[in-house]
């Protein structure tokens, strides 16, 4: 699990100057197709440490670039994409709620809004992307754009730029953590992982006091994003319950995370509800003799010796969950809590915590109140926790104008053994 | 007295009237409903005789006999008009304009300086707050922005409230622009530079009484600068802000119970086991027959008594999975819920106020 | 109403470098009390223009200060407060989140915490405060501060500023408006005003389209506050319709708004829930006839003739309800609001607005889903909006640390008139 | 190998653990419960022997028999150690923490450098994230703070973990004051000068992998000179951003139906008209017996009519009014709502990320 080099058969993520973001698998001898950026050689990249940025050759070999511009010749401090707007619209901001010259070489008094300043038609542009690539398109478009010299310092930045994420054939390989994959399916399927953000990640696995050695429950509907955040802060030790809905576990969006097989099989350990709800209907495995075994094909009994290791391995779990074994609750999921909660709470060790996380706050609201009412789980308490990003411009400091919304609400509360000496009149503080 | 919607309520429709047509949320067309005309949506086709014949507020259902189209038409506020304006215009929006609003204690008779114009939809606010007794000069340095504020200034009956300017505020001063005498006691500056403004504001405030400001910048930069021209004029209580504004929507999310979970994984179950007796039978019965000899008890019974137990009817689905469900339907349980929108707006301008107390008449 | 002019027996706000506020009545020929900070007459400040900042003399006479001082003897750019440490516990913040040197002249690497650095005793200053006042007097205490040179210059700022809060016997009258009855509750019993903030009221006053000529209807739990921010932008013209649920209705706050009683008598029309819920419950007032009212005592047949009055506004009240009038309706107030507005929206004409107000977003949710299954109602939508205030000293700009919470939530939709020619499948968008 | 409760999960209490005992959501502090010792809290006296034979996490009744106080003996974690650290003290607050070390990608392992080290609190997270394989070099340069952090560190079973070095990282640099070979992976810079430590950290960063920064500035100002001094040094992807984060609580909201109000009015005018009646009658009787003739019967009449009707038992109140009630109590309607807390942090710090990429081995 060397994070820090590139490995093969791994995935990585791949940004692009368009902002736009990529999972490939780097399977080695392969072509990565990098969409209108491109194709490059998966080995070119393969063994090198993640963090350097690199250009497409024709010759679909790649030339690392290492200097301050990474994705973008010029520099690349966050910007704000609201501020981007769309050929022939930019500049309309005498009034209003756009960032401004601050050297005023060409005010926008006399601005009319037009589209057809370029003087490069499409057809040639295309023609230029056949010979030319990267920073010589850029170039000459930018010799083509009728009005360039006339925008203001920032509108030939902001221009230039655009044309950048356009035509350089740039991009940018990232190991893939948690909050990558939050990144990547924000931009795609952001419901799949539960809009969960990296702030609100970030926090449950903070409050669920996630790390090596310890032992966890987790209910999660995310395709396993939670699970995975939790196995990259546990480095192969301890183990984590899994219990899931269907008749399948849903591990989708933890193969992305390049998990040894070995240590995800030895430390997820996997129930279904009606295991949890019901060990009783689970029905035992058949022994058979060893003569029966003995003239058994391979297959069938490696099958039969499985089934009886799963049967020791369900009577274990269920002991465990009886017996308060576990260091930590985290729900992540659109079912019903209440009901879980009432199965799970035994199975975890007092001062241990419960961490619940849901997109809308009223269900966490309904369940505080439940557990405010059961002596078992102190001080529940629901946190809402967003990041702003700014746009960080010299001289054109603002929060982005707009941003995706998500996060959802962490609700958080101790596991406690409450005590029967306790005389009433001890009101819940 | 020239009548407004901005200004006046009205009840009936009238020949003319500025309408606001209401399609959806995001999408409200101003309209002026003549004899015989008509207004075409993707929602159907729309009498103006029908509109005209029609109260304010009223829905009107579209004029195509086979469409269950409609649209509501609305009475104008300058918040409805701000809502109709083109998406992607600059404009101040109403979380803004009525914090400003209120801090600037702009009230019916309050003069107020707007620089600058802009979409002029800050400036229907200020109109309908200021009334008749008040006055709003509003000055916008680029022309055809100034043209199109002029026009619909006039067109909607508040031109002796507003008196729109055309000038460069900044180089120019507001009395050399206006060619009024100006005595605001509120003023608001929506300009890249306003520090290049406030050294003009001096004479043209009030001369008895506080004059307050606010001035719109998106960046830190231009925050600070304004800051350093306003102490240099000497105005008081300096104060930044900011405002934000979330819009939440009700909604309704499906209560998914752990127990139905169950019912359905014992479902899958059962018809595991049923499917997998039926075959061991099936082997068992060929083997049987092979080898001459009744087939196993054990495995018919349990072939026959996985069939015994009555199956759900068709998959066990309790919440619909695969199905087109809506929001509330029955059959389902419901939780109200309340989310904001997915593109939520986290940054306008940073707001920075001030007043400035009249000029001393005597030394006490 | 002249708010620009300070008026005998008006409510005027005094802000006090303390940063507290008081409400007095400026009777004429009387003293002021400011508290700690000293009386003055209230004469010397009647008829004079807001604006200006006071220094209380031992005289009880005042000196107008026109300065860029305003309250403070230095720049007066909004500082925050919790940066703003007991004594003994500034300067902790190598590490951490307080402002910070920016030119170091004197680091804190060697500070230890300590409160006796003051060389004057309690006893000292309290005889100080005897013989000397407002300047001098801080004077006297920073040249008695050990240590006061060894603090970086914005120590010595903040500490200047403290000993200004506590000495400096200035004052600054305000006239009082919707906003600045905000800011003294808020201080003193924020309840009562169900924790409206300026931005929330400012955002209802724009929604409900509040202008000169309406006629509006409002459930005002808020003592008037809402009410009188409404008459604040009616001018005197229009009326208000105030729906109460006690005997008597509860104006207290506006009290201090210094409208001129005739106008509120005659834009305020008041009716409680029994009646707007039974008009039928109301007993007619039995006719007397001229004979006997000719025999009655003045003050009787005074009181008949306003019963009578009475009876024929509740009747027009009652009409005015039933036929959809009203160009408006505010609710700010605890009591279930689905009932009302079953009750409330015939009331209002079309295309008209709903505004409802409340200090939690549930309650408004499920007014907003019933509301969503009334056509009477468009678009409903609730808003959140919250105003962060910033330190802007030079070089050291951020967000106040902390606020007060509060601003509710406000549900605004239109009244609408649905058509009986929509055919089903017309979806509600 | 040395046991740390915060690197540990332990089951049952120890003598001379450290035990954080939770009083109220607000007051938690940390002991060593040892033999035959107490704690004494204002909800009574805890003997240390009862502690001493409990589980973590378990409700201590008060010793004394007459109070019904209780403690709750909770385990250690960085979260729960930052809450009991004393009020005023500057701590990097868990949602800022938690996504510092979400977005530097602290992981087992990860070689972290931190300074200053301020009250530890962070240091405590970051040392249960890293975990034994991992590394935490902290720097304070305030003396008496360093001394207090080493012996913390000390004492909770992290020698092996953190490194805590007393030394001014803005003029020495970071390998000069600690003695040790760095190779972090991971920056934390919590000081007044960032850009003063900026400088310092190319020869103490990893040379084979990324490093990620994050710097935590209270003021703009600080953050524009940080990031100067960021991309001179070549830090790529400089973001910065702002952590907020609100605390709900559930509460429960008396529902107040409008009908219950209009039954008190009722009450209330009946009463009234009772009264009024009654007293009617009483003049009417005086005044008949005066005049010598028969009281009018219809006032008599009125009176015994309201008397008729029988009066609500008391005054009636629906809501118990003047009444001491707890939310939830029984015989009142209750809905359940959040409300965040009174007092809203609504700013810590500015934080600034960026990375550093590794030095080209080869040029190619």
């Amino acid at each position: 699990m060397n994070e820090d080099i590139i490995q093969p058969n791994h995935y990585v993520l791949i940004r692009l100057p368009s902002l736009t973001l990529r999972v490939v698998q780097l399977v080695p001898h392969t072509t990565i197709n990098a969409g209108k950026f491109g194709s490059f050689y998966a080995d070119d990249i393969i063994g090198k440490p993640f963090g350097y940025t690199y250009e497409i050759r024709d010759d679909k070999h790649v030339d690392v670039i290492y200097s301050s511009e990474g994705l973008f010749a010029s520099s690349d401090v966050n910007a704000d994409h609201a501020d981007e707007e769309e050929e022939g619209e930019e500049e309309t901001t005498s009034n209003g709620s756009t960032p401004v010259p601050e050297s005023k070489i060409n005010t926008n008094e006399t601005t009319i809004d037009d589209t057809s300043i370029q003087k490069l038609s499409m057809k040639e542009i295309e023609d230029l992307k056949k010979t030319e690539h990267g920073e010589k398109i850029i170039q000459q478009v930018i010799k083509s754009h009728g009005a360039f010299e006339k925008k203001s310092i920032y509108s030939k930045e902001k221009y230039t730029r655009r044309k950048q994420q356009k035509f350089l054939r740039r991009f940018t390989p990232c190991s893939i953590g948690s909050s990558e994959l939050i990144e990547h399916f924000q931009l795609k399927d952001y419901h799949r992982v539960l809009e969960l953000t990296p702030e609100s990640l970030g926090l449950m696995m903070s409050l669920a006091n996630v790390h090596p050695g310890g032992n966890y429950i987790v209910v999660d509907d995310t395709g396993g994003l939670v699970t995975g955040a939790m196995l990259e802060r546990m480095d192969g030790e301890g183990t984590i319950l899994f219990i899931h809905e269907n008749e399948h576990p849903n591990f989708e969006i933890i193969k992305y995370m390049n998990f040894p097989e070995e240590m995800t099989n030895r430390m997820l350990k996997v129930l279904n509800l009606l295991q949890l709800y019901h060990p009783e209907e689970e029905e035992p495995v058949k022994r058979l003799s060893d003569e029966i075994l003995a003239g058994m094909k391979s297959s069938r009994r490696g099958q039969y010796y499985r089934r009886v290791a799963r049967e020791a391995e369900l009577t274990t779990l269920f002991d465990q969950i009886k017996n308060g074994f576990y260091d930590g609750l985290v729900l992540a999921t659109s079912l019903e809590t209440q009901s879980l909660l009432e199965k799970l709470i035994p199975a975890v060790a007092g001062s241990r915590q419960l961490v619940i996380y849901n997109t809308a706050k009223e269900p966490l609201v309904d369940t505080a109140h439940d557990l405010m009412a059961d002596l078992r789980v102190l001080a529940p308490t629901i946190l809402e926790t967003r990041v702003r990003k700014y746009q960080v411009f010299p001289g054109r400091t603002h929060p982005l104008m707009t941003s995706r919304s998500g996060g959802g609400y962490v609700l958080w509360g101790t596991r406690v053994i409450p005590s029967n000496d306790v005389r009433a009149g001890g009101k819940k503080r | 007295q020239e009548r407004s919607p901005f200004l006046d309520f009205s009840t009936s429709i009238q020949d003319n009237d500025l309408v606001l047509a209401w399609l959806t949320r995001d999408n409200t067309k101003p309209i002026r409903p003549t004899a015989n005309g008509a207004f075409h949506t993707r929602f159907g086709s729309f009498q103006h005789n029908h509109i005209l014949a029609s109260k304010y507020g009223s829905q009107i259902p579209s004029s195509s006999a086979t469409q269950t189209g409609y649209i509501h038409v609305l009475h104008p506020s300058p918040e409805l008009w701000s809502l109709s304006l083109p998406h992607r215009t600059q404009i101040v929006y109403t979380p803004d304009a009525s914090y400003i609003a209120q801090r600037l204690r702009i009230r019916p008779g309050t003069k107020v300086i707007e620089a600058g114009t802009g979409s002029a939809s800050f400036t229907h606010a200020l109109a309908r707050t200021v009334g008749r007794k008040g006055r709003v000069w509003t000055f916008e340095f680029h022309e055809p922005r100034y043209q199109m504020a002029a026009q619909e200034i006039a067109e909607h009956g508040l031109s002796s409230v507003v008196k729109p300017t055309h000038g460069d505020v900044c180089k120019n001063g507001f009395a050399h622009s206006c060619g009024e005498t100006l005595d605001a006691s509120a003023v608001f500056l929506d300009l890249p530079a306003p520090w290049e403004a406030i050294p003009h504001l001096k004479t043209v405030v009030a001369k008895s009484k506080i004059t307050r400001i606010c001035c719109f910048s998106p960046c830190m930069e231009q925050v600070h600068r304004t800051i350093e021209a306003l102490q240099k004029d000497q105005w008081l209580d300096i104060e930044m802000v900011e405002v934000s504004c979330k819009r939440w929507e009700a909604h309704k999310e499906m209560v998914r119970k752990p127990e139905d979970a169950i019912e359905r994984l014992r479902d899958i179950k059962r018809k595991r086991t049923a499917g997998l007796n039926k075959r061991n039978a099936r082997v068992e019965a060929e083997r049987a027959a092979a080898a001459g000899r009744e087939p196993d008890a054990e495995v018919t019974a349990a072939a026959a008594g996985s069939e015994s137990v009555a199956p759900l009817p068709t998959d066990y689905n309790p919440w619909g999975k695969g199905k087109r469900i809506h929001e509330g339907d029955e059959g389902y349980e419901w939780k109200n819920v309340s989310k904001v929108e997915a593109e939520l707006k986290t940054h306008t301008s940073y707001l920075t106020f001030a007043y400035l107390p009249p000029p001393m008449q005597d030394a006490e």
